[in-house]
């Protein structure tokens, strides 16, 4: 124990067939920004709501251990109890409930009396959603509606929030006013788990990287190491590589000889 | 053969799709490459008349689709798989199949009420044939939602083949299998644009594979095309890497 | 082993040659049915037979291809009162029993038509409307339900030196015979494939060049011929027609029937028209119970399973298949 | 003119009733995506309920609200034990809808059982045969006292709803469900609310068209389908909707029955919502609905 998040051997299987996550082991620790790369259909969605209790029944095996609790297979209301918050890629908004009553919502069961402070931090971090107070949170813009859906996660105060490509569709100010927001909320004593595309934006706030490919780590390391790795682009883009020719591949088939 | 000029489609404001020319000409493997939410599936659902774009023309082999309906547009030589499997889990891997033969039958209700299954096995053969060369064999009589994943992706393959088009659309064919399944596609869709003498256009997320088979390439971004040409040059594109990597 | 030797014998309709020994035995038993002379039992008999019918094409509609619908009652009002007229107006019975059903099968095309733009719910409420909808006009339309003194209707004629019952029980045993060999071809054939392309996937149906707007209407229009049918057979067993015998708990009935008997299977069908017919019988003197035996039932199939009696059956089948190795 | 008005306003009254239905209804479907057809069927049970209380010499401003607690209990019952079980064993969708058919069936059953098939009459504390006259146009106490207390019931369900917390999370949860359970708000809990809230609406309409329409098991068949068709017309989403589409099919209701035949009552009801789905088939007030590709 003693670690904050940690994951190990999960395997999650898409209707009980397809591998979405297998043998994947990784370890969060407190208090610091933890950003997921990879390139699309890697598991990285699938691994947040895994963790977020998001998926019924899975993960089929493996265990998640936070905090010292066993968050696996758990209601997602329990294992948001424990305070894990997830921001969905769709940011998880009511789209027809008013900005208010959206970040009302990110209140929901706190008895402490600091809500006040924190609204009024969130409004600190995002002026703009203290402006659109009363319009309904599909009216606002995708950035707009990416800052309601960080504000409102930070009013539930959790110790881990996980946020699934908070900069896809926005523009590159709007994702560095999001991004920079990030890191205050981490500063105040938030552990953050991040899922990007965008590596370089990652890279730059976060403390530490892991790349996943096809359900696994395939590659970990401190944001400055990953920053200096020439893979990285090759994951990406699969340039270089065997240095063949494009159209030279030998012909391949697999034949049963039995 | 398929000429797209100037299309665009807007969803609630926000445009997935604009001006976005391309050719697909004979005989041709065409990539399709981009981020996430980049508009290449719209594109897709566009050509296979699922969604109506706003503006901008398309035409296949000298006629436009535009405002046709998805059967009408099957039925002119476009078949197409999808980005999550849509097969009929609760038919067999077979009744898949002749279902793709859908349009050839000569249709006779009477026949069908009797029990006349001249149709039947004249489609069964063709419907063989394919079986063979997707390796089906084992499955025929399987219903599809017992089948493994990389062989519901073969289903697919295989019922839009079965329709006997002059253009395949594959939405993401290699996503999701294991590496050794990944190079057998790649291979069968090489085998495919020879044997059935069919233009292919292809979205597919491992750049390794869908430039290695591609004859041309285009990235898109935004809803727009961001480059086009031989694979390589796509693949080393500025921007098409600032797309993929991300921007300072 | 079973081996194919040719695509051919791989369609005929029965395969295994010890299901064929089995349908057989049944087939055979219901023909020797009437040598026991209990007219209960006959008269049983033909309702099943006149309710399979309509519960067999309900579960083209519904079961396969996934349109539901609540308008049971309706077409089996038309059916019958278009038979009755038909007949008494000196038409043979085979022409009234064709016109029943072409009726109910055009019907079915006009109530179709919402189906080309309506799902699930919506649909329901349509056809659910158009149940009502033709109670109500028989309630209020004297010309064509007799008004207060209802509808007399001709009972099938005694042929062949057979007593009334029996004669119409052979009636109606063949025709239940024909309509389930004529689905088992359909459900077999490009349009049986059409219908469960739609319901497992509309949009790649579409895809393939399946044209649905064709395909739903048929499948509607060919339900309803059979409900017309089984309307027309209706009006001669029991000889008198009134509009309350066409209400909205009739379209349930046939609705649990399908459900219970299982969705897309015709086998299935048959055993739930049984069920229907056989259950309010045991339980005898409680007949408001029989509605709680239907919905209690209902729950545990779905809940548990869903396939119906036919999936039932299955697995006992299996079971025995391999017994004593299990 | 004086005859219009007098159509309209009963129309108006028979339509708030329906609009108590067609609440309920939407607040079902909204939640849970499950059109319930054992609606009728738990107004029934509650109504019947209501009247075993009332014979038992118990108040009426005890028993009714007696009788709404027990419709409330019976959907709560219902979500708990049969669809959240169903759910677990993922019935699908349209199985889930299939399910309140059985539960209709076996509610029709057992009131049947239990309290036999013949009609009874319910002593209602509001009379409908005593008339007030405003002008010329005529309203019966009972007609009086329905739209009196459907608005009472709509005006506390908006302030239910749009003013408190739980309003709140029940928004919440029939818009985004996963993100509401991602917030910690007990969802079932609100869910299982809304299920009885729901019946409690339909019961109330049960207790004030009883006296009307004259006890038994089936009475509330019919305005459980004029509900049903008023939440169809409305958009099945949208509870202003619900409420509109029910004044509108009354007073359409009325107005045909006063000017040309009250025969086709019904029929005219489906005719009006076929035509309007047809060419909004997401409903007056519906948001248009997309599939994604």
């Amino acid at each position: 124990m003693g670690s904050f998040l940690t994951i190990s051997n999960v395997d999650t299987l898409y209707f009980d067939r397809i591998y979405a996550l297998h043998g994947l082991s990784l370890e969060v620790k407190e208090g610091e920004i933890f950003a997921i790369m990879g390139p699309n259909g890697a598991g990285k969605t699938t691994l947040l709501k895994t963790i977020a209790g998001l998926l019924k029944d899975q993960p089929k095996k493996g265990v998640i251990d936070f905090n010292g609790h066993h968050i696996q297979r758990l209601a997602p209301e329990k294992i948001s109890s424990y305070g894990i918050v997830f921001v969905p890629e769709d940011r998880g908004l009511f789209r027809e409930l008013t900005v208010r009553e959206n970040l009302d919502l990110g209140c929901w069961g706190r008895r402490d009396g600091r809500v006040k402070e924190d609204l009024e931090y969130v409004h600190g971090l995002f002026p703009i959603l203290k402006e659109r107070e009363e319009q309904q949170a599909e009216t606002l813009s995708g950035g707009e509606q990416q800052m309601l859906a960080i504000g409102r996660a930070f009013l539930r105060k959790p110790k881990l929030l996980m946020l699934d490509e908070p900069s896809l569709g926005l523009a590159p100010m709007v994702a560095r006013v999001v991004f920079e927001a990030l890191v205050k909320i981490s500063g105040l004593g938030t552990t953050i788990l991040l899922v990007e595309q965008n590596a370089k934006l990652a890279l730059k706030i976060a403390d530490y990287g892991y790349i996943l490919e096809g359900g696994r780590i395939v590659l970990q390391g401190t944001a400055g190491e990953l920053k200096e790795n020439r893979d990285v682009q090759e994951l990406y883009l699969g340039v270089g590589g065997e240095n063949v020719s494009p159209k030279g591949w030998r012909l391949y088939k697999k034949r049963r000889s039995w | 053969m398929l000429e797209i000029k100037n299309l665009s489609i807007d969803f609630g404001g926000i445009r997935a799709l604009s001006g976005v020319d391309l050719t697909v000409r004979e005989n041709e493997i065409l990539s399709i490459i981009g981020p996430n939410g980049s508009g290449k599936t719209t594109m897709f659902n566009c050509l296979t008349g699922i969604y109506r774009p706003g503006s901008g023309e398309m035409r296949f082999r000298g006629e436009s689709l535009l405002g046709l309906s998805p059967d009408r547009i099957a039925r002119r030589g476009i078949a197409r798989t999808f980005q999550n499997l849509r097969l009929f889990m609760n038919m067999s891997v077979l009744d898949n199949l002749m279902l793709g033969r859908h349009i050839h039958f000569r249709k006779n209700i009477a026949a069908a009420f009797l029990r006349l299954r001249r149709e039947e096995l004249r489609h069964r053969e063709k419907v063989e044939e394919i079986i063979d060369f997707l390796d089906l064999q084992a499955y025929r009589k399987a219903r599809v939602a017992d089948c493994p994943y990389g062989v519901q992706k073969r289903i697919e393959m295989g019922r839009a083949l079965a329709l006997e088009p002059r253009l395949l659309l594959l939405d993401e064919p290699i996503s999701g299998l294991t590496a050794e399944e990944k190079e057998e596609a790649a291979y069968r869709i090489m085998e495919i644009r020879g044997r059935y003498k069919v233009a292919i256009m292809l979205v597919e997320h491992d750049l390794k594979i869908a430039s290695r088979l591609a004859d041309a390439m285009i990235a898109f971004s935004y809803g727009q095309k961001i480059a086009s040409g031989l694979p390589e040059d796509v693949q080393r594109n500025e921007e098409v890497i600032r797309a993929y990597v991300g921007d300072e | 082993m079973d081996l194919v030797e040719s695509y051919k014998e791989e369609l005929r309709l029965v395969r295994k040659p010890w299901t064929g020994a089995g349908i057989g035995a049944v087939v055979i038993a219901l023909a020797l049915l009437p040598l026991l002379k209990t007219d209960y039992l006959l008269y049983m008999g033909t309702v099943v037979f006149i309710y399979a019918i309509g519960v067999i094409g309900q579960n083209i509609l519904i079961g396969y291809t996934g349109q539901i619908s609540f308008g049971q009652a309706g077409f089996l009002a038309i059916g019958a009162y278009t038979f009755g007229h038909a007949y008494a107006h000196g038409f043979g019975i085979a022409v009234g029993i064709l016109a029943a059903g072409m009726m109910a099968g055009v019907f079915g095309l006009i109530v179709g038509f919402p189906s080309l733009r309506l799902k699930g719910p919506y649909l329901a409420i349509a056809t659910m409307g158009f149940g009502v909808a033709i109670y109500q006009i028989l309630l209020n339309t004297d010309a064509i339900s007799g008004g207060r003194m209802g509808f007399t209707v001709e009972k099938f004629p005694a042929l062949f030196g057979l007593s009334q019952t029996t004669t119409f029980y052979y009636f109606t045993y063949l025709l239940a015979i024909f309509f389930t060999i004529i689905s088992y071809n359909t459900i077999s054939s490009y349009v049986g494939r059409a219908f469960i392309a739609i319901r497992d996937n509309d949009i790649s149906a579409e895809a393939m060049g399946v044209n649905l707007a064709r395909y739903k209407l048929l499948s509607f229009s060919l339900s309803s011929f059979y409900l017309g049918v089984q309307g027309a057979l209706f009006a001669m067993l029991v000889g008198f027609l009134e509009p309350n015998s066409f209400t909205f708990m009739e379209s349930i009935n046939i609705f649990v029937a399908v459900i219970i008997g299982g969705l897309a299977s015709i086998g299935g069908a048959i055993m739930g028209a049984v069920f229907i017919i056989v259950v309010p019988q045991l339980v005898g003197g409680m007949k408001e119970l029989v509605p709680v035996i239907f919905g209690v039932t209902v729950l545990v199939i779905l809940i548990f399973e869903p396939q119906g009696i036919a999936g039932r059956w299955l697995k006992i089948r299996l079971f025995f298949r391999n017994w004593p190795f299990r | 003119m004086e005859k219009f008005f007098q159509y309209v306003i009963s129309g108006l009254s028979t339509g708030s009733v329906y609009a108590l239905v067609a609440l309920g209804i939407v607040i079902i479907y909204r939640s849970t995506r499950i059109l319930n057809f054992a609606h009728g069927d738990m107004a029934t049970a509650g109504t019947f309920f209501a009247f075993t209380l009332l014979g038992m010499n118990i108040v009426p401003a005890l028993s009714f609200p007696l009788a709404l607690l027990f419709g409330a209990a019976l959907a709560m019952l219902f979500y708990f034990f049969i669809l959240i079980p169903a759910q677990r064993r993922s019935v699908t969708g349209l199985g889930q809808i299939i399910l309140t058919v059985g539960l209709s069936l076996i509610l029709q059953g057992a009131i049947a059982y239990l309290c036999g098939t013949d009609t009874k009459s319910l002593d209602f504390p509001l009379s409908d045969s005593k008339l007030w006259n405003f002008r010329g146009v005529v309203i019966s106490e009972l007609n009086l006292g329905t739209l009196v207390i459907s608005l009472v019931a709509a005006i506390l369900l908006y302030l239910l709803v749009q003013k408190t917390r739980l309003g709140l999370a029940m928004r919440a949860t029939s818009e985004n469900l996963p993100a509401a359970q991602t917030l910690g708000i007990p969802t079932r809990m609100v869910l299982s609310l809304s299920w009885g809230l729901a019946a409690a609406f339909s019961v109330l309409a049960g207790l004030f068209l009883a006296p009307a329409l004259l006890l038994d098991p089936f009475f509330m068949l019919e305005p459980f389908l004029k509900g049903f068709a008023a939440a169809v017309l409305g958009g099945l989403q949208s509870l202003p909707g619900a409420i509109v589409g029910a004044l509108i099919l009354g007073v359409a209701e009325s107005l045909a029955g006063g000017y040309i035949t009250i025969a086709f009552k019904n029929t005219l009801a489906f005719l009006i919502i076929i035509v309007v789905l047809l060419f909004r088939p997401e409903g007056l007030l519906g948001k248009e609905f997309k599939e994604r590709v």
